[in-house]
């Protein structure tokens, strides 16, 4: 007797990060098939950025990833930089790390209390996290006047300099966190009933990971030994003791994992940057940020986003706007394994292992 | 002091002779004072869904360090009467292709056991509206209608979610109740009678004069009233075993297509529901309208009971507030292949307890009975779910 | 007689109800035994069959059967009507349009002649049966605790070779339906 | 080995923690009470553009010289600027229509930066929800203009470095002129 269901899980369904749709067939409660459904939030971002200066892009790279628009930034400038061979200020290169390991520290952390609420956990930890994403956002807004839309970044540097006290307050929030980072493993990491939904699902081998495409937390949760940190060493990150956990399972526990150890990374790295910031001006004087004409030519710049690698592919021809404006999400790569994840699992599973992967749909849809 | 204790009988005594003065016939006052007692029971426990339904949303709002609902009335009080207004001015949705009546008799089959359970709690000293001999049976027997309520809500509201909620939840309840029913006989069990007042009854005197002799006090009666409670949670459909209702799947369960008076209607059983197996935990293993201390017992006993009450809804709130919801089938698994052995091992400890003189022998006897197969299942069952902890490498 | 039902009525309506209160689940239980049988849809079906049950219960409360009935409710309605249910929503609706039964290719006369068959069968057993002209018993209500003891110490072993019985029955049954996982 | 259920205890006791410590400890509740309690915004934060004006009149004292660098580098085109001409058709260096249709604003700043006058800067008023969709929401030059001493409350430092370089551009462009009239006034007065 095999009766299935189709279910469609999604836009509006309370726990699918956004506008994101699953039609899901199932034979009682387990997945024997998954078709993922997504643009509902497509909001044309790429033409968009084609028909505008080079400068003009980037606010809109904030509504990428929103969660995280520093890191976002980043991306978009370091490829410019690339295409147009623009130096970066040395301050700028150690306010560029101390912003994006922040909105590394609140990604992960907002991402602990998204997949507790996916299993059912009443946004307690959700609440948590916020509570500390919240001193993160205050820096954010006291630095470049949005909590969200930062638009910060610069071809060469960053929009303004540190406003006075902010370093310390910096250094307030990076000496708290491992604190708030306990509070939550103690709530979190040895609950049986945490362990139980997320050990042993939808695991993912490293060969299948690295085929698939896979970046960021969730690659390294299979096991691969891969951070655009290191391995493009791209700014400053060359300068910094810092470790890249890797898990050995690849199912939803390691995926869970290595956000919270990569976070006490974060940490480490904030600290040395904090502590090793030079003076200096904040933008390159030379790099023009209006009316920016890079040579004709072609570059891809990608950072090691909180979610992935996320790149950003330009052609310029020399004209004022980029010829081919092209976005490298990662929420996106990573969801094209989903069905495979999904199939055999249970469907209250499917919530968690899609929490798992952490997408944002403003940047799977762009 | 014993005016007050005894004040709520002698209230309705006082009424019930000054209406006999004007000549109104027994009979009428036999009605009258059943229906006087019906309606102060009912009373209560719709004052307390009421304060409940503020009170939950400002613990949780406090557990996650927020402040809750503080907007209408002092301290938020009267947001039950704005979402009362809320609940009825709301538009009453049936989907097209709903059966009408079943749709609508759901809630109504869902309210009346939820009532009915209510009457045989003793709420205090000499304070049990309906005396019935098998009354913990009883309890039960009338709790059994709220599964067919549940699945005729998921039934009629011909919604997929609504289905495969009721689904789980006729599940749930089915093996839940077996360990329910299991914890239950332990305590009546050794009290002798499935009357919930000679239950009460036996648990009254302290130890040393000053340690309640409460059922859960001893190993097996500990053993026996968490998986009560546990049980509880479950019947009650409370979080972590709210999946019938879980929102990051089935959006509501089988409370998708309800709203307006009929979404209130459920929330409203189900939370009557939840006081009243409160009720029944408190009589079973925390003593009733028993004292906690002797020389407390100057407060009222139907104060100690509502009082307790409370603070088992308020630990179920709080236990809402702390875990994520279990998987289907951790769930059933749970209930069969540790619960329902544990309750075993619970029903065998009390024996072992009686026969031993129930005494400082029986003490540890029952001590080793429930602690041994606790260890053996529970890591059996959390190897077998849980993996253990992992390490992690890291490369520089 | 109606005179002096009329006049205890009067005097304690309570008990005098409570007589004539068996008659009230009485005829719930036939008309929703009679619907379960004559609805077409298999779930209002289960439901009134539910129902029945229910009111089967109450008849037992109402003719003092405490314990009696209260089990009835518990096991019918909490298990036996869910397990029905459950069934029938876990068994697919095409199925059933397949397995039709033998009597059904009779058509509705055969139907009725079936169940007059039955009724005459039934209304013979009851009216040459002998216990209609014993005296009543005089009605006792039976404690609890009294039903307790016997079922552990006169009928003990009845009791034992049931659960064994029933034990049997369910590994039985967890064994059928366990599927080809070692 | 851990004993079973010792996780669940753990959390347990964590949310216990923090409902008690909300109501002792300060630090744990970030929630501010709206419409009662307003955050203090820091000097960075934005909302909408505004336009700045010196001296007590808006319209004499308006910055804009309407060259619409910012209409054009916009990224949402949320601006409109209209040229004002005299009765001769010859063009005024200030707008005759600056509007912001903020329910397309994206709040970027990207104008501010790009505005070589020290014209356009952000305001930090958030609270402009209206009833209407469309006409509260376009901000027309009346409701744009605000004066430099608003600017100086919101953005302390901002206005304060703006306004010491247009005061030196001022000087210079003042010394430029005196040295340019003295270099003049002989050769004026050779001539009469």
């Amino acid at each position: 007797m095999s009766s299935t269901i189709d279910i469609s899980l999604g836009p509006q369904h309370p726990s699918t990060h956004g506008v994101f749709r699953m039609n899901v067939t199932l034979d009682g409660e387990t997945v024997t098939r998954l078709q993922p459904v997504f643009g509902y939030l497509h909001r044309n971002h790429e033409k968009i950025a084609e028909s505008n200066s080079w400068l003009a892009a980037m606010p809109y790279t904030d509504r990428l990833d929103y969660i995280c628009p520093l890191t976002n930034n980043w991306a978009y400038a370091l490829a410019v930089e690339k295409l147009a061979g623009i130096e970066v200020a040395e301050r700028a290169e150690y306010i560029r790390v101390i912003t994006a390991e922040l909105t590394r520290l609140q990604n992960h952390i907002a991402f602990l209390g998204f997949i507790l609420g996916d299993m059912g956990a009443w946004g307690t930890a959700l609440m948590y996290a916020f509570r500390e994403r919240e001193k993160i956002l205050d820096l954010f807004e006291s630095l470049t006047g949005a909590r969200m839309m930062c638009n910060y970044m610069r071809f060469g540097g960053c929009r303004c300099d540190l406003p006075a006290g902010w370093l310390e307050a910096a250094r307030q929030v990076a000496d708290g966190f491992p604190a708030f980072l306990d509070e939550m493993e103690a709530l979190l990491t040895g609950n049986e009933i945490l362990l139980a939904r997320l050990q042993g699902v939808a695991p993912l081998a490293a060969d299948r990971a690295i085929n698939g495409g896979m970046s960021g937390p969730v690659l390294r949760a299979s096991g691969v030994d891969y951070d655009i940190r290191k391995a493009d060493a791209y700014g400053i990150y060359s300068r910094f003791a810092f470790r890249v956990p890797r898990g050995s399972v690849g199912d939803c526990y390691d995926r869970f994992m290595i956000r919270v150890l990569e976070a006490r990374e974060s940490v480490a790295i904030l600290k040395q940057a904090i502590a090793s910031i030079p003076d200096g001006p904040v933008v390159n004087p030379k790099a023009k940020q209006r009316g920016l004409r890079p040579p004709a030519g072609e570059a891809y710049g990608r950072i090691e986003g909180p979610k992935g690698e996320l790149g950003f592919y330009l052609i310029s021809t020399g004209g004022d706007r980029p010829y081919r404006f092209r976005i490298r999400p990662p929420s996106l790569i990573n969801l094209t394994l989903l069905e495979e994840l999904c199939l055999g699992t249970k469907i209250a599973d499917v919530m968690v292992i899609l929490g798992s992967i952490d997408i944002v749909l403003g940047e799977v849809d762009r | 002091m014993n005016l007050l204790e005894r004040a709520p009988i002698e209230l309705k005594a006082w009424l019930l002779n000054l209406l006999g003065v004007f000549g109104v016939p027994d009979w009428a006052l036999a009605i009258l004072s059943a229906l006087l007692i019906i309606g102060t029971v009912i009373a209560v426990f719709l004052g307390l869904f009421a304060l409940t339904s503020v009170m939950e949303r400002k613990i949780l709002a406090r557990v996650q360090n927020r402040l809750g609902p503080n907007r209408v009335g002092p301290f938020g009080l009267f947001q039950p009467v704005a979402d009362g207004i809320k609940m009825i001015t709301k538009e009453d949705l049936v989907p097209r292709g709903a059966d009408p009546i079943v749709h609508f008799l759901a809630p109504v089959v869902m309210m009346v056991p939820a009532l009915l359970v209510l009457a045989i709690l003793p709420y205090g000293r000499d304070m049990v509206p309906v005396e019935l001999e098998a009354g913990i049976l009883y309890f039960f027997a009338v709790g059994a209608g709220t599964e067919v309520a549940v699945f005729m809500a998921g039934w009629g509201s011909n919604n997929k979610y609504s289905v495969l909620g009721a689904m789980r939840a006729i599940a749930q309840m089915i093996s839940y109740e077996i360990p329910l029913v299991l914890s239950a006989i332990v305590a009546a069990m050794i009290a002798g009678s499935l009357m919930p007042s000679v239950i009460v009854a036996a648990q009254g005197g302290f130890a040393f004069g000053f340690v309640p002799q409460w059922f859960v006090f001893t190993p097996w009666g500990f053993t026996a009233g968490l998986i009560f409670y546990i049980g509880a949670l479950a019947e009650s459909n409370r979080s972590p075993f709210d999946l019938p209702e879980g929102e990051s799947e089935l959006v509501a369960g089988h409370l998708t297509e309800y709203s307006g008076f009929k979404y209130a209607t459920f929330f409203m059983a189900e939370y009557v529901g939840m006081f009243a197996i409160c009720g029944l935990f408190v009589t079973l293993f925390l003593g009733g309208w028993q004292a906690p201390l002797p020389f407390l017992e100057i407060i009222p006993s139907w104060c100690w009971f509502f009082g307790k009450v409370c603070f088992v809804a308020f630990t179920m709130i709080w236990v809402r507030a702390t875990l994520p919801r279990l998987r289907i089938d951790h769930l059933l698994a749970f209930a069969w292949k540790f619960l329902l052995p544990m309750s075993f091992a619970a029903f065998l400890a009390a024996a072992c307890w009686h026969y031993a003189g129930r005494g400082a022998l029986g003490w540890g006897m029952s001590l080793v009975i429930v602690a041994v197969p606790y260890l053996a299942l529970g890591t059996s069952f959390t190897r077998r779910f849980a993996v253990s902890k992992r390490t992690y490498q890291f490369s520089e | 007689m109606m005179c002096d039902f009329f006049h205890s009525l009067c005097a304690d309506p309570v008990n005098a109800i409570g007589g004539w209160f068996v008659l009230l689940p009485a005829a719930v239980l036939l008309l929703a035994a009679a619907a379960s049988v004559v609805l077409r849809n298999l779930i209002h079906a289960a439901l009134c069959l539910t129902l029945s049950f229910i009111a089967l219960g109450v008849v037992y409360l109402a003719l003092g059967a405490e314990f009696v009935g209260f089990v009835q409710l518990l096991v019918y309605v909490g298990a036996v009507a869910m397990v029905i249910v459950f069934a029938i929503l876990l068994t697919r609706p095409d199925e059933l349009e397949r397995s039709r039964s033998f009597f059904a290719g009779f058509g509705p006369a055969g139907g009725a002649a079936a169940a007059l068959a039955t009724l005459a069968v039934l209304l013979g057993a009851i009216f040459t049966s002998p216990t209609g002209d014993r005296p009543m018993p005089p009605a006792v209500a039976v404690p609890v605790a009294d039903l307790g003891k016997a079922l552990m110490g006169d009928y003990v072993v009845a009791l034992i070779v049931i659960g064994v019985l029933l034990t049997a029955a369910l590994v039985g049954a967890a064994v059928l339906a366990m599927e080809d996982e070692p | 080995m851990n004993l079973p259920g010792a996780g669940l205890i753990q959390g347990l006791a964590v949310t216990a923690r923090n409902f008690v410590g909300s109501y002792f400890e300060k630090a744990r509740m970030t929630t501010e009470q709206y419409p009662e309690e307003r955050p203090k915004l820091p000097e960075n934060a934005r909302s909408f553009p505004f336009l700045v004006f010196d001296g007590d009149d808006a319209e004499a004292g308006m910055r804009c010289v309407a060259c619409k660098i910012c209409e054009k580098e916009c990224p949402p085109q949320c601006i409109l600027i209209v040229q004002d001409r005299d009765e001769a058709g010859k063009a005024l260096k200030r707008p005759k229509v600056f509007e912001i249709d903020i329910a397309v604003c994206m709040s970027c700043q990207i104008c501010v930066e790009v505005c070589p006058f020290d014209s356009i800067r952000m305001d930090q008023d958030y609270e402009l929800s209206s009833f209407d969709r469309f006409a509260p929401l376009v901000l027309d030059k009346a409701k744009l203009l605000k004066s430099n001493e608003y600017y100086q409350s919101i953005h302390p430092t901002e206005a304060a470095e703006t306004d010491a370089r247009l005061e030196a551009d001022r000087k210079k462009k003042e010394a430029a002129a005196a040295a340019k009239a003295a270099k003049a006034k002989p050769a004026e007065g050779a001539a009469g």
